[in-house]
């Protein structure tokens, strides 16, 4: 196992690709989607229960490899209660983190471990739409959302 | 036969991988490497007498003419054609399945009219099919495949009908890696008067394809996957066929005369062939059919045989991988998923040990639904490969999943 | 510019022609040499790090996917265009307007339509839009062209209507030689929201194209008349209209999901890409673009310009040699005839010097018509020509007509 | 002036490209076809009178290049009063006399040297469809007789 793959599927990843705390269906949701990435068989449909101004539920259900699974997992517990204004952001700083172009390093970004763990997905860049592939499908319903 | 010699001719494998590994290439039925004899016609080519084709009295373009047309022979011989006029040259197996669809078929296809593929075929030999019964009412017949990957040729039989206005099919599945039975296939379709188009895309690296004894109407394969360049490919169709049907293109290169009123056509080939061609590309394919014909038949099927079954074995040696389809009938191509570590994560630990290999849907979204599987791993062979390969291979899948266990 | 440094980057220019001479080069509107940049793009694709792209998440297909979408990204920036989603890679210009007529303008077309095309054009972009008409009942109007090779403008602005579905038209004849005015043309064309077509394929290699400001629809053009590959070209489309039309083909790489009921597309550009591309070819663009970038613009219309007109009063000197069409808004390309030689016979006598030329009708029969000459010599310059080359062809002329005399 | 070139260019062909002996439509014919090279624009068309079961008078019309000129201009000459049953043949014998590919040499053909003269297109490839041209189109009108 070299440092370059551990660092990829670091114990964050592994551990969250198999926990099923986020997995499942919502009886009452605000928004649902399906993230579907064409190229590989990825697919996973998000639900979110919007109440108060911000994510009350998240839920995630579908298949895929472990770093989109534990990317689905993540989503949903960091923006678990987080308000409507500030999601947005929060989805945009996920995806600089992933992002091998930002000029920014990830630690500079946030030190959120469990967002940190995606960061190494800036060294596998085929991987890159396995880590960000629910978080870019969130951000267009939220450019939906507003437009309408 | 010996392989490290033909794998000498190969520069690819020279070099490391960025990982400091040995490249163990394993994706030969998504495309294969090419030997130093394909690169250097290319670039002879483009750096010693560059020129148009076709038209151009000067040198080199008569040159490049002469050269064309050779490999236009070389072709007609390689796939046992009766005549130079039924190799039309296009962009490749998906660039001609589109253009049979379009300009032999869709000019006769009425509503109630049938088109028949089977449930192995590519997205090539499937959306442009699926397009045209959208357009023109015309109804979709599936043909089955078995649990063995085999299709069912009883259930052709039954369904083969007059209303069947073309039977495509794929010569060899790019997932399960079995060969379908071409041969029975336009026996059952002569019939009905069916004609038959063989995607050829898989087979050509590795099995000799003879037109006639075959007996289709069409077949398409890419240069790219037998060792030639990207960007070009065959059409074979039969004379009275490409005679009849309109040009595959219009343009420059297949009129006689022009006025701004009509036009008429060239001859066939030619009448399909409009504009300028993928000169660099035909002549590398002209050297990917020397390279493979200066192979041994013999001992190309032999050691490709030999190696299939020596993957077949290791691989269901490993504890929860199972492998799609049987081994019947076997190409050298291999799909499979292994219990509890997703396909893409397997070929992300392959990768890092140098070897390349395939996950997904491999563009045949509707097979693998068909196997309820989402995506699997797909090893697949050249001549190139060895032995010690997939050994390679196996360490690598028993690591990875020691690691997820 | 120098341009001895220029040209030494063209390995062709090294070797001596069959008959002992040096390759003086002049059919650059049929085809232009390659720089060295762009065969060790190709080359090193080919033996260093092959493979497909798209699919495949291991070196070296993770490294060529990055690439062709760099080169995609050059293409835009090279064409000014908004956005990568508006550049779609093709066989080349025939192909690309061939795929325009068919996925764009045909599923609109109606009887009493119109298409407007121009006396200039090349088959490529008369015969597709011809077969259209015969297919929908459309009407073709057609451009007249002025002695002076330039278009009626006057004729244009008379002629659009609402019913003028498309104008399809090329940047610069490629037998004359005469810049057309596109801006102006686009500008009437507004009025009546007719889509415009540019075929660019006679000005990349000289002229900076900027598809803003000319505001056109579409345009198309082929890498081998830009240094770059054979068997690859581009189509630029506006975002909202390759949006809204019928994929180009159908294949692999083009869809989301896929089932034997219904297939969906992916965005655009790659809805209009099925199938392994030409992956050799878009490499080798993406050099050739490089190549352009790095001569001055400005240098290189002046040594095309310069070139032009010492060229043009060299050849007027010779008696009886006429020059088809003005001098006004002149690209490097002249075509001529010489009274009592015919174009073919020129064309050998040229060849034995190691010049080589074209002699025929270029793929512009209905202009040769209006211009009432059966064929002609055409001659064309890039930037490795030099006066030198002139003075050569002008005593080759010369010593002809003293044979034929 | 190369010799390559002034063997091709033999005064044959260039005297025969310019004498209008055969130029011209006929008021009565029993053949007339053309002979059509789309690739330079090259276009004859041949008028034959069979009589007494022989070519008794033919003429030639059009435009295209001396060699292809003087080819036509020497067809007429060749076959004028040649009965139908050698036609062929003399047709078969120029097309081979032309051909690159032929293992026999020119003299080994023929002796007459107006036709020799075209022998030189061997070396020129890409100047054969223009010493072959209406000869090849006649040999096709030929088997077009012959089929009906
Ligand atoms: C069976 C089959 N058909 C068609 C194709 C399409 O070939 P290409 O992408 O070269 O057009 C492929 C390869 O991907 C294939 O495996
Ligand atoms: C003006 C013009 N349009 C279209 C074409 C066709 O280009 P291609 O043969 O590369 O498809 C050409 C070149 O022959 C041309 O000069």
């Amino acid at each position: 196992m070299n440092e370059r793959l551990k660092s990829l599927y670091q114990t964050v990843i592994l551990q969250k690709s198999r926990e099923d705390k986020y997995v499942g269906k919502l009886n009452d949701f605000s928004l649902e989607f399906r993230a579907y990435n064409p190229m590989c068989g990825d697919q996973f449909d998000l639900q979110i229960l919007i109440e108060d101004n911000s994510f009350k539920c998240l839920k995630y259900s579908g298949s895929g490899c472990s770093i989109s699974r534990a990317s689905a997992a993540v989503l949903c517990e960091h923006l678990q209660g987080v308000e409507l204004d500030t999601v947005r952001q929060k989805v945009e700083l996920f995806l600089e983190l992933v992002d091998a172009d930002s000029d920014k390093q990830p630690e500079e970004l946030t030190d959120d471990e469990n967002l940190l763990a995606f960061a190494a997905a800036r060294e596998f860049p085929e991987r890159k739409t396995c880590a960000d592939l629910s978080w870019k499908e969130l951000l267009n319903q939220l450019d939906t959302l507003n437009q309408s | 036969m010996d392989i490290d010699q033909v794998k000498s001719q190969f520069p690819i494998f020279r070099q490391k991988t960025p990982t400091g590994k040995d490249l163990i290439y394993l994706d030969n039925a998504a495309t294969s490497q090419k030997p130093q004899s394909v690169i250097d016609a290319i670039t002879n080519y483009y750096s010693k007498e560059y020129s148009t084709v076709g038209r151009g009295a000067y040198w080199p373009a008569n040159v490049n003419t002469v050269k064309i047309n050779q490999v236009r022979s070389k072709v007609k011989n390689f796939l046992n054609a009766q005549s130079e006029k039924e190799i039309v040259f296009t962009a490749g197996a998906t660039d001609g399945i589109n253009k049979i669809a379009r300009s032999f078929l869709a000019p006769k296809l009425k509503s109630g009219d049938v088109i028949m593929i089977s449930q192995v075929e590519h997205h090539a030999n499937l959306i442009p099919w699926q397009e045209l019964c959208k357009a023109y009412g015309t109804e979709l017949l599936v043909i089955p495949v078995l649990e063995s990957g085999h299709l069912d040729y009883e259930w052709i039989k039954q369904n083969l009908s007059e209303r069947v206005k073309l039977l495509a099919l794929s010569a060899c599945s790019n997932v399960l890696g079995i060969k379908n039975d071409i041969k029975r296939i336009t026996t059952m379709a002569e019939v009905t008067q069916t004609p038959v188009l063989v995607d050829a895309a898989q087979v050509l690296s590795h099995n000799r394809v003879d037109v006639q004894e075959w007996n289709c109407d069409f077949l398409v394969f890419s240069a790219h996957k037998m060792f030639g360049p990207t960007g070009v490919g065959v059409v074979y169709g039969k004379q009275s066929l490409f005679n009849e049907m309109k040009p595959f293109n219009y343009g420059g290169g297949i009129v006689k005369e022009v006025t701004f009123e009509a036009s008429n056509y060239q001859d066939i080939p030619h009448k399909h062939e409009a504009g300028t061609p993928n000169i660099a590309g035909v002549l590398g394919l002209g050297a990917a059919i020397e390279f493979i014909k200066q192979l041994s038949q013999n001992e190309t099927d032999t050691h490709l045989e030999e190696l299939t079954n020596y993957a077949l074995s290791s691989l269901k040696a490993i504890n929860g991988l199972k492998i799609m389809g049987g081994e019947q009938d076997k190409a050298p191509v291999i799909s499979f998923t292994i219990d509890g570590i997703h396909p893409h994560d397997i070929s992300t630990f392959l990768n890092e040990e140098g070897i390349c290999v395939r996950a997904g849907h491999h563009c045949a979204q509707p097979l693998l639904q068909r196997f309820e599987v989402p995506a699997s791993v797909r090893v697949s062979f050249a001549i190139y490969n060895t032995k010690s390969d997939i050994d390679k291979l196996v360490m690598a899948l028993l690591k990875t999943q020691a690691f997820f266990s």
